[in-house]
């Protein structure tokens, strides 16, 4: 029932996953700065971020205990197991069917880690940030839900494995389906990895921050790992939007790669163009924006209840 | 094997008069407790023994009064006996410790640890009795043992009420269950469950008031919505240990009576399945929402333990519809959902509920706002409610995710076998279920931050308290158990094996849809060992350079005092705002008369709609019978009237009839 | 021979000693004497279920005579019990006359409730039940002030009254039987045999004027206010009298009169009538229950809530009735252990008033214990007998399938439940208004608490045993009433 | 001839109507007492026996002697004056009693239709007890609620006769006792009431209320 994949390939895709993962927030902000006539920071930017952090010195506030030296390791665990759940072109590392569920509450351990060593350190002003992670999370989870249950349901397979070998572009309620889906995983993109609608990923301002502010007080170590979970995690749920859309099952496996690549960079475009184009939204009407998501996820699965097939 | 259970139960019988002969308060609860103990291994032994080798053996009598009175030990009793006495085992453990800052106050412990005693007795023979008529003998006794032994610190006037509150509610939810069994016994002749079952002929008018009245009764008991208001009021009225066992194993009775209701009454409404899905969908969604907005640490849990009692509800309104649609499948399911959720739910309950009472005994005050970096005063209690937290919200490694896992796969298995609206609704119950553990996290980060971590808000100094070992065991103990039954769901199967057996028929077929959850444990083991692995290879790189401390940074402002944290109502204010339909929110604070304003005050209050709405059924009841009052109203002359009336009526009556 | 002895000539003679000796000592021996052979006698007629007396006079002892029998005895004997140790703590010259009058009132009320239980022509149930009400006069009026003296006036004139129309109600059933036997041969077994031919108008005006004549004397609804008021203001030991035998010895003349409406066609009427009057009773009760500072006078309305329950269950038939006899021997039970609580809380608090009662727990640690476990008695708790009572009138309400009296009747008690919880729960457990309460020596155990747990106590074997000895005559009872379990 | 005996009665139940004087009440249950032992002795007329004689001369020795001397003592003991002059006097009293009695014949009248009931003693007893009620309802001293219930037994004891009840003698005797020590109950008890508590003016008592 629980598959571990015998041969190394998807584990090998796995770690290429992890390499990979800075490279996208590089590719945004390198299109952020074309589209703002800049020549911006080159791609590879991160990587030297993360190195630089992981030989600086660590420094733990007086009042910061266990929480906050086990966070991080967790925060960072969480997205790198839900990784490997992921089929990323062969079957996935780690399947069992029902890993939808342990996909969606391993990321709320990870959030609920990370909004404890925000309180962990005594300041407002990661309390702050702990209490709107803490809220808009409440509103994420039922996108998931909506968007990956529903298919879940449709066609009647429960792991990530198998749930997107069904889509084919052909049927059109499938077209109507996808593209509701990807939508709203472009929602949740932005109100998980903290992508402009809802939080500015680069704001200087802590009272304005949700993300940022809760790894303040991190540091050396840390701080590297919290990045790149942040990064590993925008990669994920991008992952999960071009899935939708099946090129693994509709074009094989090689030329399916090409056209899961092309669509990630689509995305980060995407992305980069509406943190050009839009400000922040005001913190009041985020639950409002994340309440339209859910809104088209209930629409697809109305859709599909009255004209299921047996 | 019986003769353990027996010895077990003599034990109890012998503590409830040691109060009597033992003079001194402090040794008192010491012994009485510890002998509790031994009672409660033995019995544990006998129950854990009786599910491993699960063969249904019963015990019958006779009673003039109650015809032929059966103790019969079925896979859902003996599951039920074992997570009661597991339990009542923390508890009194617990108490020992607990109760000595009661004796120092110069409270009498002694008529407490008997009704203490008494209701780990009657909770015991509540599962195991299979006459409706003792059942309820039982059922009453154990409530008012609860009650006695909550109203045991008398002095404050919360305490009364609260006690108040628990007697009113259970004598309600007495009265419905004796109408459900009389109703029974009615159509059948006689008191036993087994010829409940047995009994072919009931017609759809008895069936609805049997089902109604009953899953009245006990759903007041378990904390269903409408019905939930008395937990909030018991919970901070009792003194921890007890309000421990109230929440984890108490309202569990209320669970094994709509179990065992399911499990004896031919299914043919379907009806009452989705009714009983959407009251645990609101009870679970209403529950915790309330629960985020409570700043006293012991109200916030009780109305956590509606929400988790919703969740049970949900897992058995998946198993009703099992029945009616003749589906084994999803019977298996949503029992196993449900009850393994029960054990679970006990455990960290209970766990949280003990926690609690570690840290009302450092903060003398339910109220979370005073509270602050509890983590360095007491840090055993700590790490234990930690876990509990973690598993209450049902989060992956621990066992509340494991028991929400298998319910989650109860809505997607009916999905796939039900037509028509049921996978809409059933999608549905699924996204509420993900809503409500999002709730959950946000409101245990809120209690565990506020409370554990950071500085001490009232300005306290924080010194490392010595905890006393008996509590330390009690919750480092159920913090494992969290543990263990989360990463190896296996062991949480193995106990439930026998029930599922009974309910699908045969052994086989219920191991092959529940065994594929047993086989979790290698996904669990492997994400433990990235996260030791990762830990490790993090602390070589620290190694290699250098670790200090530090201020926290405070945006360049440095007069930083531990009021500028933040505070509980702070956390959860938006979410609060956004339920303001269903949670009254009210606020109070004095608005700004002079260009300096002195003294500044701001109170803000959120009470429960339906707790409003009973209070105010309260009032109209006591407007309505004071507008009667003029009956009695001392004058001779109105009552040879009422004599003449009377006769005048009852013989226009007589015209009549 | 000895049980006509023990039951109707031993009183007199006690009275008499009683009027002649003036120590208190020696009337409590006699009287206590007295008590005890009648509680044997009535045992033995319980028992053995036939009747000493010589067939074709006014007095027979029938098995439903048995019953009240022994309920009567023993309320008496726990009473006796009871007295010397109140007598003795109230102290004060103006006593003096209503001790000396004590005794001998309650050896005439033996007397007087026996011939009521024993005597079967019905003219002279009516002479007979008067002679009651007045050996109650003197032990309502024992603390001679104002409020006992207004008890007493309107106990004693609204009971006259009641009786006046339970007379008419008499005669009436003289009109019914008019043709068939006369007024010589009035006798309760022949009424019933010859019940089918009486004429159905004037049985139906004879029930009535009897069900309301009495209900002044059992506490029923309309006309429940002097009864109330006398039982709230008598001293403790007559009040456990009133509530626990005087009732149920009008309940028996009111079922002496049903027995024969039961056996015609006009008994749907009379159950229609008995429901409501019950069910009247029980929402009156719970008005006043509800909220009330005096802790005697809930007792008093509690009483009224127990025998319109009785009503309701004489009423309902079938098991109901067997029930509603259980509930009569349980309430006197109950009732005793309640008053005797009563009056130890009022001698040591010195008032009625239920804020006065603080700090009872320390105060008199015994009497709050037996308090706690007669309020869990008569609220119904399980364990104890008034529950298994009530559960038969309940199946006898669903076996009738009579789901509106069910549902209110549920109700009712809920809103009872909730007041009494609220009264006698805070009297247990409200602390003393000052931080430091007056160091009071505490109450030491003594007789009035044996009696108290004694009378709850008994009755747990009674409910779940069900001893053959009380089961089987309750059995001939219901078999009486044509009604077959 | 009873039923001349029986329509004065009525004629007494109208004067009560009228009268709020102490001394009017003795007058009026005296006439009473002597008007119902007359029916009761020429009801009984034709089987003529002693046990009925004794009944006779016990009702008249009871009814119309010793209960009245009985009031006439507790009034002078207590010098109770004239009763409660202070009421203006409103023909309301009058017209309701005027109703009950007529009301009574009419019913007595209906059911002597369906049984042999000689209507005028019925009617006359019906009459007797609602009247009785109507006093006491409408009156607030203590005295008149015990003239009241006297006037409700005497009609009792016409309803006996008029629906020709042969009660055993004994339970006439018995009854008239009993009606003897209640009466003298009553007294004792409003003696107490006047010596003990002089401020309460022998009006009705109304402490006891909820």
């Amino acid at each position: 029932m629980v598959r571990l994949s015998p041969d190394p390939l998807p584990w090998l895709t796995c770690a290429l996953f992890f390499v990979a993962a800075p490279l996208l927030s590089g590719i945004i902000n390198k299109v952020k700065a074309w589209l703002t006539g800049r020549v911006g920071p080159p791609v590879w930017q991160p990587y030297y971020e993360l190195l630089r952090l992981a030989r600086k010195e660590t420094v733990y506030s007086t009042s910061a205990g266990f929480i906050s030296r086990a966070a991080p390791v967790l925060v960072w665990c969480t997205v790198a197991f839900a990784v490997l759940l992921l089929p990323l072109g062969q079957p996935a590392a780690v399947s069992f069917p029902g890993d939808i569920i342990l996909f969606a509450y391993l990321l709320a351990l990870g959030r609920f880690f990370q909004i404890l060593a925000a309180l962990d350190v005594a300041s407002s002003f990661e309390g702050m940030g702990a209490s709107r992670e803490a809220r808009f999370a409440v509103f994420a989870e039922p996108i998931f839900f909506f968007t990956i249950g529903s298919l879940a349901i449709i066609t009647r397979r429960y792991s990530l494995d198998t749930v997107f070998a069904e889509i084919s572009w052909r049927d059109p309620l499938f077209f109507v389906f996808v593209s509701v889906g990807v939508l709203a995983l472009f929602f949740l993109v932005s109100a998980e990895c903290s992508r402009m609608p809802v939080d500015d990923p680069n704001t200087h301002l802590e009272l304005t921050m949700i993300h940022e502010v809760m790894i303040l007080d991190a540091s050396g170590v840390d701080l590297a790992l919290y990045q790149h979970a942040a990064s590993l995690k925008l990669l994920l749920y991008s992952t999960l939007a071009a899935l939708l859309l099946n090129p693994f099952g509709v074009f094989g496996p090689t030329v399916g790669l090409l056209v899961f690549v092309a669509t990630l960079l689509a995305l980060a475009v995407a992305l980069a163009a509406i943190e050009t184009l839009m400000a922040r939204f005001r913190l009041v009407l985020v639950p409002q924006f994340l309440l339209f998501g859910t809104a088209i996820g209930i629409l697809n699965i109305l859709i599909f209840t009255f004209s299921r097939r047996p | 094997m019986i003769a353990l259970f027996a010895i077990g139960l003599a034990l109890h019988g012998l503590n409830l008069a040691l109060p009597a002969l033992l003079r001194c308060s402090r040794r008192l609860t010491v012994v009485c407790n510890l002998v509790n103990a031994i009672a409660l291994v033995c019995g544990l032994s006998f129950s854990l023994s009786a599910l491993l080798a699960y063969q249904r053996t019963e015990y019958s009598f006779e009673l003039p009064a109650a015809g032929q009175v059966v103790i019969g030990f079925d896979g859902l009793s003996l599951f039920f006996l074992f997570t009661f006495q597991l339990l009542s085992l923390a508890g009194s453990l617990y108490a020992v410790s607990y109760l000595r800052h009661y004796v120092e106050r110069g409270l009498s412990v002694r008529g407490h640890l008997s009704f203490f005693t008494l209701l780990i007795l009657s909770l015991q023979l509540v599962v195991v009795v299979q006459n409706a008529l003792i059942f309820l003998v039982a059922w009453e006794i154990m409530a008012l043992a609860a009650y006695f032994s909550i109203v045991f610190d008398r002095q404050k006037e919360e305490v009364r009420q609260g006690g108040f509150w628990y007697l009113v509610a259970t004598h309600a939810s007495m009265l419905f269950l004796v109408v459900s069994f009389l109703v029974l016994h009615e159509s059948t002749g006689s008191w036993n469950f087994d010829d409940f079952a047995h009994h072919a002929g009931y017609d759809s008018k008895t069936l609805a008031i049997v089902l109604l009245t009953g899953f009245a009764g006990f759903g007041i008991k378990a904390g269903f919505m409408p019905f939930h208001v008395w937990l909030p009021n018991a919970h901070p009225a009792a003194p921890a240990h007890v309000s421990g066992l109230l929440s984890a194993i108490n309202i569990k009775a209320g669970i094994y009576g709509i179990a065992r209701l399911i499990m004896i009454l031919p299914a043919q409404e379907a009806s009452y399945g989705w009714g009983l899905l959407a009251v645990s969908l609101i009870s679970a969604v209403l529950g915790v929402w309330y629960a985020l907005a409570q700043h006293d640490i012991k109200r916030l849990l009780a109305y956590h333990s509606v929400e988790n009692i919703g969740i049970i509800g949900l897992g058995l309104s998946i198993a009703w519809l099992g029945r009616c649609y003749a589906l084994p499948e999803l019977v298996v399911l949503g029992f196993a959902g449900a009850l393994l959720h029960t054990l679970n739910h006990a455990i960290f309950k209970g766990l949280l509920f003990f926690g609690a009472g570690s840290v009302d005994l450092q903060a003398h005050g339910g109220n979370i706002e005073q509270m602050g970096g509890f983590a360095r005063v007491i840090p055993l209690t700590a790490v234990g409610f930690l876990i509990g937290a973690i598993s209450i919200c049902g989060l992956p490694p621990f066992n509340g995710f494991v028991s929400e896992f298998i319910i989650y796969k109860s809505f997607f298995r009916g999905a796939d076998l039900l037509h028509g609206y049921a996978p809409l609704v059933l999608l549905c119950a699924a996204v509420g279920l993900a809503f409500m553990g999002g709730l959950a996290v946000a409101c245990f980060t809120k209690l565990y931050g506020i409370v554990f971590l950071g500085h001490n808000r009232a300005g306290v100094a924080l010194r490392r308290q010595r905890e006393p070992v008996s509590s330390s065991i009690v919750l480092l103990g159920l913090a494992s158990f969290c543990a263990v039954v989360g990463i190896f769901p296996g062991t949480g199967l193995r106990l439930i094996r026998p029930v599922l057996g009974e309910l699908a028929g045969t052994n086989q077929t219920s191991a092959q849809w529940a065994s594929p959850i047993g086989q979790l444990q290698i996904v669990f083991l492997l994400f433990l060992a990235l996260v030791v692995v990762i830990y490790a290879a993090k602390v070589w790189v620290q190694g290699r350079t250098v670790v200090r401390l530090g201020e926290t940074w405070g945006c360049g402002y440095t007069a930083v005092t531990p009021r500028m944290q933040y505070t509980a109502s702070g956390f959860a204010a938006e979410l609060v705002q956004l339920g303001r339909p269903m949670l009254a929110f009210t606020v109070q604070w004095t608005p700004l008369q002079s260009i300096l304003p002195l003294a500044r005050a701001f109170h803000s209050r959120c009470n429960d709609r339906m707790e409003n709405g009973w209070i105010f059924l309260n009032h109209g009841i006591g407007r309505l019978l004071g507008a009667l009052r003029w009956i009695q109203s001392g004058n001779i002359r109105h009552y040879v009237l009422y004599v003449f009336a009377a006769v005048i009526f009852y013989l226009l009556c007589a015209l009549v009839w | 021979m000895i049980t006509i002895f023990a039951l109707l000539v031993l009183p007199p003679i006690a009275t008499v000693f009683a009027i002649w000796s003036s120590s208190a000592r020696a009337n409590q021996r006699v009287t206590l004497l007295a008590g005890i052979a009648h509680l044997l006698a009535s045992l033995h007629c319980l028992v053995s279920q036939e009747n000493p007396f010589p067939s074709g006079w006014w007095l027979a002892v029938d098995p439903l005579g048995g019953f009240f029998l022994t309920i009567l005895s023993h309320t008496f004997v726990l009473v006796v019990l009871y007295s010397p140790s109140f007598l003795q703590r109230t102290q004060g010259a103006e006593y003096d006359h209503s001790k000396r009058l004590f005794y001998p009132a309650l050896n005439f009320y033996l007397l007087a409730n026996t011939l009521v239980l024993v005597v079967q022509q019905f003219a002279m149930l009516w002479v007979v039940l008067e002679l009651t009400t007045f050996s109650l006069v003197p032990l309502i009026f024992f603390y001679r002030t104002k409020d006992s003296l207004e008890a007493v006036w309107k106990y004693l004139f609204l009971v006259s009254l009641g009786l006046v129309f339970v007379f008419v109600g008499v005669l009436f059933l003289g009109i019914s039987a008019r043709g068939v036997s006369d007024y010589t041969a009035f006798i309760v077994s022949r009424m019933t045999e010859a019940a089918p031919q009486l004429n159905p108008l004037w049985l139906k005006a004879s029930f009535i004027f009897v069900l309301v004549g009495l209900s002044a004397k059992i506490g029923l609804a309309p006309m429940h206010p002097g009864d109330v008021d006398a039982t709230s203001n008598a001293p403790a030991p007559v009040a456990a009298l009133m509530a626990g035998s005087l009732r149920s010895t009008a309940v028996l003349v009111l079922l002496r009169f049903y027995q024969v409406v039961g056996r015609t066609d006009i008994q749907p009427f009379a159950q229609k009538l008995l429901i409501f009057a019950g069910l009247l009773s029980i929402a009156v009760s719970a008005i006043y229950i509800w909220r009330n500072r005096n802790y005697k006078r809930l007792l008093a309305y509690s009483s009224v809530e127990h025998l319109g329950i009785i009503a309701l269950g004489v009423g309902i038939g079938g098991v109901a009735l067997l029930g509603a006899l259980l509930h009569l021997l349980f309430n006197s039970f109950g009732k005793a252990a309640l008053f005797f609580m009563a009056g130890n809380i009022h001698r040591s608090y010195g008032s009625r008033e239920i804020e006065a009662i603080t700090d009872l727990q320390r105060r008199l640690p015994w009497s709050a214990f037996v308090w706690g476990l007669a309020f869990l008695y008569i609220v119904g708790t399980p364990p104890f007998g008034i529950f298994f009572s009530e559960l038969f009138v309940l199946r006898g309400m669903i076996h009738a399938a009579d789901w509106l009296s069910l549902s209110l009747f549920l109700a009712l008690l809920m809103v009872i439940f909730i007041g009494m919880s609220r009264a006698m729960l805070r009297m247990l457990h409200a602390p003393s208004a000052n931080s430091a309460p007056a160091v009071v020596d505490r109450e030491r155990l003594n007789l009035s608490h044996a009696l108290g747990f004694y009378a709850v106590a008994a009755s747990v074997p009674l409910a779940i045993f069900q001893p053959p000895a009380l089961f089987d005559s309750l059995h001939a009872i219901l078999a009486a009433f044509g009604v077959k379990l | 001839m009873i039923n001349v005996l029986t329509i004065l009665f009525c004629l007494t139940l109208i004067y009560l109507a009228v009268t709020t004087r102490l001394s009017a009440y003795v007058l009026i249950l005296v006439l009473q007492g002597a008007l119902v032992a007359g029916v009761h002795a020429l009801a009984f007329f034709s089987d003529f026996s002693w046990s009925h004689l004794i009944v006779a001369a016990a009702v008249l020795l009871v009814r119309t002697l010793l209960i009245p001397a009985y009031i006439v003592k507790i009034i002078r003991q207590l010098d109770m004056g004239h009763g409660d002059r202070t009421r203006r006097y409103h023909p309301g009293f009058l017209v309701q009693m005027a109703g009950v009695v007529v009301g009574a014949f009419l019913i007595s009248h209906q059911l002597s239709r369906f049984t042999p009931v000689n209507v005028i003693p019925f009617g006359a007893a019906v009459a007797g007890i609602a009247a009785g009620g109507l006093l006491i309802v409408r009156r607030r001293l203590l005295l008149a609620h015990v003239v009241g219930f006297l006037i409700i037994e005497n009609g009792l004891f016409l309803l006996g006769i008029g629906v020709q009840a042969q009660m055993p003698w004994m339970i006439e005797v018995a009854g008239l006792l009993d009606l003897f020590v209640l009466v003298f109950l009553m007294g004792i008890a409003i003696n107490q009431l006047k010596s003990h508590f002089p401020e309460a003016d022998g009006a009705e008592l109304t402490a006891l209320q909820d």
